[in-house]
């Protein structure tokens, strides 16, 4: 692998065969393998899909170089880890903001869900901070300090509804049973639960800038921000049959984003700035 | 450190919940374990109620059963858990689900326990003419108690260690609390606080059953 | 004693056979039995190591069943009862284990009031009868002492008060005296004869003791290679085994002939003949048979041998050393032969 | 059904990766803990080469690693697994966290099955001049191979169990397979597949064991 | 055999005590034993059960510590050497263990053949003697059976062979006959004679049947409650036991005195008074008792007793039926008095 890893970021600029192993969690996607198809016809690159069930896995692995690239994040989760890692890993290329919608069966909008309901949000460090904020802004909540990227559900301060933090795979689950009255559901599960996209009553904006930390990314170490190659795929990414692919998995919720490299890197900076600022508070 | 201590509510709100599991699961999978393993002892060819079939078909349904990974079979089982539980997250629900998955391994435990017992002492029990049922309770549990007390030390451990993956439906715990707050945020120390508070639980629980054994076996 | 021997039986086996599948074959333990244990005997049974006696009593208490034939208990046909059935069957017998089979769990106490927690007894009358069989098995300072923490001696006698606890109507003792020094022995004896006399027990004692046949038993039954060989009065197969193996048990214990060795040595001290003759049951044995050798005017020397009782009746064999003239002590012998006395001449 | 059919190479592979993990971690794991459930059982006060000092010491090792969460286990490892394995993803490094998160579960079920021994062979063993060595490998374990065979068939699917974690690390395998491509994409058919398929390894192997201590039991 | 009176000890114990911590409180198992066994003898050990006597071997190979006191094997002091010297000196005695203590995972020969792999034996050497050895105790046709296959007579055959496979110097027997048949017992000890005279090894055999001890000891120990409370030559100890238990232990094995009921039996029968002589060791004894008796003109008939050998001399007593004047019974008696002889009357 690391010998994959320097042949590749060496020999960008020649058709030879090569392998770059990416690190994802969610391989079994199918535009993954038109991903794959894409790179390899025309790159001659094969893609090795690294797939991690936990998300604090990937990065250290990257930055390790045991792979070359991944994308499972967004640049708020990057900015996390780099602080609180002391690592550098870098933004390469964007690929999309997804908007992380409650769901209910019963209930047509937030407002109508009753006091004290169970409402179930993911638990995983990339989710829940964010879960928390769109409960906040479906007026369910109200979280310390106005809340941020950090939050977590012991910073709940007022409640209109019992919060539950449980394995992103399983909102949707919880939401089926009946076990909550509404659950934040991931996209790509909620399309796999075939949760019908009428039953999304509240989301945030992912068109809007302050969703800008949550915008998915390529990531890369630093020394290979510039690598042509690694550009190149995360480029890969907006093809045409890759962003269809994404969209069904999305249930075309997905909102593409093509943000250059060295605004990404900026954005990090940012978030990285403002988590060290929340770690010493 | 910081933001372990900002936590510190949730910390010893998983700790409760953690005993709360682990000890519900104690309860359930001792007791369903124990008839299922002792079942699959007795119906054992050779043994005392021998059951070819009986035996086999047990057998199939706990290897069915046990290899199941946890995730899959937490979901699975979720019809029932609203039957039985009401609802499919939180502590209750995750109990229910360890409870029903630590039945199965408690059942080879027992089952592996009890085969090292002498014949000749359930014989001498069904020469004064007991039931199976009175030698299962009598004569077999308490022949096996050395072994099994070690085995139940074992699923203790086992249960601690499978209840820090009942944050998958949100049953908290210490294992999901130093996953979700420590090492998915990278934040060490917490990792460090909650595994070192999950090695006291354990060795708590580990020294009683080994002063137990030392009793049983009285060595 | 004479009157068991024409009591019904209590047991029965009817051409029963145990065989067992091995992977070097099939070994037949007990093969093609028939026999009768008389309602109120004590009924003895030898035979050498591995001739099938501890699988035989097995077969009784259903503990194993047979590959062929009937065994009845009783009324009841236990090759026909289902489990439950007999169960309440096995309550009415008491069984010392050869291996004793002490329960490990359990305390001296704990092992001897098992059956009676089984009968279903009450806690107090259990501790009254646990002290009493502990008292009598010498046993009651050791009540929690657990197994392991007694001598060979000490465990088998923990067996054998388990296994009168219920007092039960039938007895199967597998060598239920085979660590007990001579004394304890003697006691263990005398309380099995107690209970079949005084409580009516039918017992039946497995045992390479002789002694313990001869100063109990009423009836023995002589196994060997899974038959049984030779069946009969003690008193009859004493003193006239017709098997070999029947033979070489009773001298085990008489040991009223001299062996080998001793004839050796005898002659080295002794000129005469040695002559070993048979103790019968004729009024003035010993004055009878000296009368003979004195009216021959042979002169005689006891040097071996011994009189004993079995069954309140003597048996034995007396050593001489007969001095005399050849033709004298032919003649003395031959008048010996003559009054039905047996005799042999040790070469 | 389409979607299984579409991703059968990966499926595949996963038997394998599975097979391999499994593989691995049964023979590391089952050498380790073998060797750290008898020096658990003899250092075991009044037993052979009874050591309280080591016995606590052992005892209190395996009583903290064995609870610590699999998932924190395998981060906390990452350093020796890269010295060994090269890498710390991947079926060899998780391969490497299985063996030994498993050797400290295998050596608790060793343990337990030797518990059971007659005291009395192990005096005859030592009567003949037999030194700890030997009575461990001609003894200790023949007379407990009962046990062993069925605490090692337990492990056996334990390990399977955990393997199913390998995900964490893309270590794959069939658990991982079962639940990235089927449960969490609600998936249910590829869950019943790969489920059943983990059910058939898990079934031959605890049947292999069965057979095995049959014979060891000789019942 | 006289010449192991003045051998050296091969086993030495000096004040050995051995107790254990029960909950019940300390319970002393031996209690300041000491001891000697000398190199090439047979040495028996009796005593009641509980008394101690398995602990007492179990200190001799060191199985089991002394909590005081020291314990020598040949020149090694056993309560000082460490374990891995203990090893070396435990490879050279042989154990048979009361409750057989068989490797359940091991057949017949695998049991046999352990003590020879111990010792480092190869493949070829072990099978040829554990056939020999197997052949020796009947028990060639098992030798791939497994433990629990076999009947309590044949585990102990087992025992027996694994003992002695590696030629031990000091063979430590402990009840190493109580489960055989009497045939296979004087086979056993037959061969335990045999070892010892032949290959000079040193046996110590702990027994209740005195036979065995009559049969095959040189020296005996009487042990109570933990206590070497006698100790000498068998034939000093049958025949003039000191203590109470040593008494009770003789006559049990040479049966010679008839116990009240015969006597009350014996009584009914015979009208004469019943007087039982001890056998003495004088030349023509019984010619000498019997003269006695004729010349005060006294009529005699033997009713009970008998006369059986130790170590090669004649021992035992034999009770008479004196018919005559009571005054010339009692003149008859006091000259048996007179010449050495010893007698009681039985009333
Ligand atoms: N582990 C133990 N704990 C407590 N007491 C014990 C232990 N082992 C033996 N004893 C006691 O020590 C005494 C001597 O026992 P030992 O086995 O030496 O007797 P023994 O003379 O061999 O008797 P037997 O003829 O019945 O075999 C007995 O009273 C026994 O109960
Ligand atoms: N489970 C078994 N499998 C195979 N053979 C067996 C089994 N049990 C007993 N036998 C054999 O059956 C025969 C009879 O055994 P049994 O125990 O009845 O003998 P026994 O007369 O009681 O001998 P002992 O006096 O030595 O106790 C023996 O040869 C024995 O080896
Ligand atoms: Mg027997
Ligand atoms: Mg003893």
């Amino acid at each position: 692998n690391r010998n994959n890893s320097s042949s590749s970021s060496a020999g960008a600029t020649t058709n030879a065969p090569q392998t770059v192993s990416i690190g994802v969690a969610d391989a079994a996607s199918p535009y993954w393998k038109t991903y794959q198809d894409l790179a390899k016809s025309k790159y001659n690159v094969t893609i090795k899909l690294v797939n991690f069930t936990d998300y604090s896995q990937p990065n250290p692995a990257l930055s390790q170089g045991q792979t070359d690239l991944n994308e499972f994040q967004h640049i708020q989760y990057l900015a996390n880890y780099n602080v609180t890692s002391h690592d550098d890993l870098q933004p390469i290329g964007a690929t999309a903001v997804y908007p992380l919608p409650l769901y209910s069966t019963k209930y047509k909008a937030a407002s109508s869900i009753p006091d004290g309901s169970a409402v179930a949000i993911p638990n995983d460090a990339v989710n829940e901070a964010r879960g928390l904020l769109v409960l906040q802004s479906a007026k369910l909540i109200t979280l310390k300090d106005g809340g941020n990227a950090f939050s977590t559900v012991s910073d709940i301060e007022t409640h209109k509804v019992d919060v539950t933090a449980l394995d992103a795979s399983q909102t949707a689950g919880a939401l089926q049973a009946g076990s909550v009255a509404a659950a934040i559901v991931n996209q790509n599960y909620a399309t796999q639960a075939k949760l019908a996209k009428t039953d999304a009553i509240f989301k945030d904006d992912p068109s809007s800038a302050s969703a800008a930390p949550y915008v998915n990314v390529f990531v890369a170490q630093k020394k290979d921000i510039t690598n042509p190659l690694y550009l190149k795929l995360a480029a890969l990414y907006h093809t045409a049959s890759v962003e269809k692919g994404v969209e069904t998995q999305n249930n075309g919720t997905a909102v593409f984003r093509t943000t250059s490299a060295a605004d990404l890197q900026k954005e990090l900076a940012t978030v990285e700035s403002q988590a060290k600022a929340a770690a010493s508070k | 450190m910081d933001f372990f201590l900002s936590n510190i509510d949730v910390f010893v709100t998983a700790i409760w919940q953690t005993l709360f599991m682990v000890f519900v699961s104690m309860v359930v999978a001792g007791i369903i374990g124990l008839a299922l393993g002792i079942a699959l002892y007795i119906t054992r060819p050779g043994n005392l109620l021998s059951n070819r079939t009986v035996f086999t078909v047990l057998n199939v349904i706990v290897n069915i059963i046990r290899p199941i990974p946890f995730v899959i079979f937490i979901t699975a089982i979720n019809p029932l858990t609203t039957k039985v539980v009401g609802t499919t997250i939180g502590p209750s629900a995750a109990a229910f689900a360890l409870s029903l998955a630590a039945s199965f391994a408690v059942s080879r435990i027992v089952e592996q326990s009890l085969v090292g017992i002498e014949p000749g002492v359930i014989e001498a029990a069904r020469a004064v003419g007991a039931g199976p049922w009175r030698i299962i309770v009598t004569i077999l549990i308490p022949e096996g108690l050395g072994p099994l007390i070690l085995g139940y030390s074992f699923i203790f451990v086992g249960i601690v260690d499978m209840s820090a993956q009942a944050g998958i439906i949100g049953g908290g715990g210490l294992g999901d609390f130093a996953v979700a707050y420590g090492s998915q945020r990278y934040n060490w120390p917490v990792v460090y606080i909650t595994v070192a508070t999950i090695v006291v639980l354990v060795q708590l629980g580990q020294f009683l059953g080994n002063y137990l054994a030392r009793k049983a076996l009285r060595r | 004693m004479t009157s068991t021997s024409t009591a019904p039986a209590l047991v029965r086996l009817e051409h029963v056979s145990k065989a067992y599948d091995t992977p070097g074959g099939r070994r037949v333990a007990v093969d093609d039995v028939s026999l009768e244990v008389r309602e109120g005997e004590i009924l003895g049974v030898i035979g050498y190591s591995g001739a099938g006696k501890s699988t035989l009593v097995r077969l009784i208490n259903a503990l194993e069943l047979p590959t062929g034939g009937r065994v009845f208990v009783g009324k009841d046909e236990l090759t026909a009862l289902p489990e439950r059935r007999l169960r309440e069957v096995r309550q009415g017998i008491g069984m010392i284990f050869q291996q004793f089979n002490l329960f490990r769990s359990r305390t001296v106490a704990g092992n001897v009031g098992y059956p009676l927690r089984v009968a279903g007894l009450g806690r107090a009358e259990r501790d009254a009868r646990v002290a009493q069989l502990l008292d009598f098995v010498g046993l009651l300072d050791r009540a929690y002492s657990y197994p392991e923490q007694l001598s060979g001696g000490q465990k088998q006698r923990v067996g054998i008060a388990r296994a009168l606890a219920t007092n039960p109507r039938l007895l199967l003792a597998d060598e239920a005296t085979s660590a007990l020094d001579p004394e304890t022995t003697a006691d263990v004896l005398a309380l099995l004869r107690r209970v079949n006399r005084d409580l009516g027990v039918t017992v039946v004692v497995i045992t390479h003791e002789m002694d313990a046949i001869r100063s109990i038993a009423d009836r023995v039954v002589v196994m060997d290679q899974g038959k049984v060989v030779e069946e009969g009065e003690v008193y009859d197969v004493f003193s006239k085994p017709s098997t070999a193996a029947a033979a070489r048990f009773v001298q085990s214990v008489l040991q009223d002939r001299p062996p080998k060795e001793t004839i050796a040595r005898l002659r080295q001290s002794h000129e005469g003949r040695l002559v070993t003759i048979q103790v019968a049951e004729i009024k003035g044995f010993i004055g009878v048979v000296s009368g003979v050798f004195a009216s021959q005017g042979v002169d005689t020397e006891l040097v071996f041998g011994g009189i004993s009782e079995i069954q309140e009746r003597a048996i034995g064999a007396l050593t001489y050393e007969l001095v005399g003239d050849d033709g004298k002590v032919d003649a003395a012998l031959t008048a010996l032969t003559d009054k039905g006395i047996t005799w042999t001449e040790e070469h």
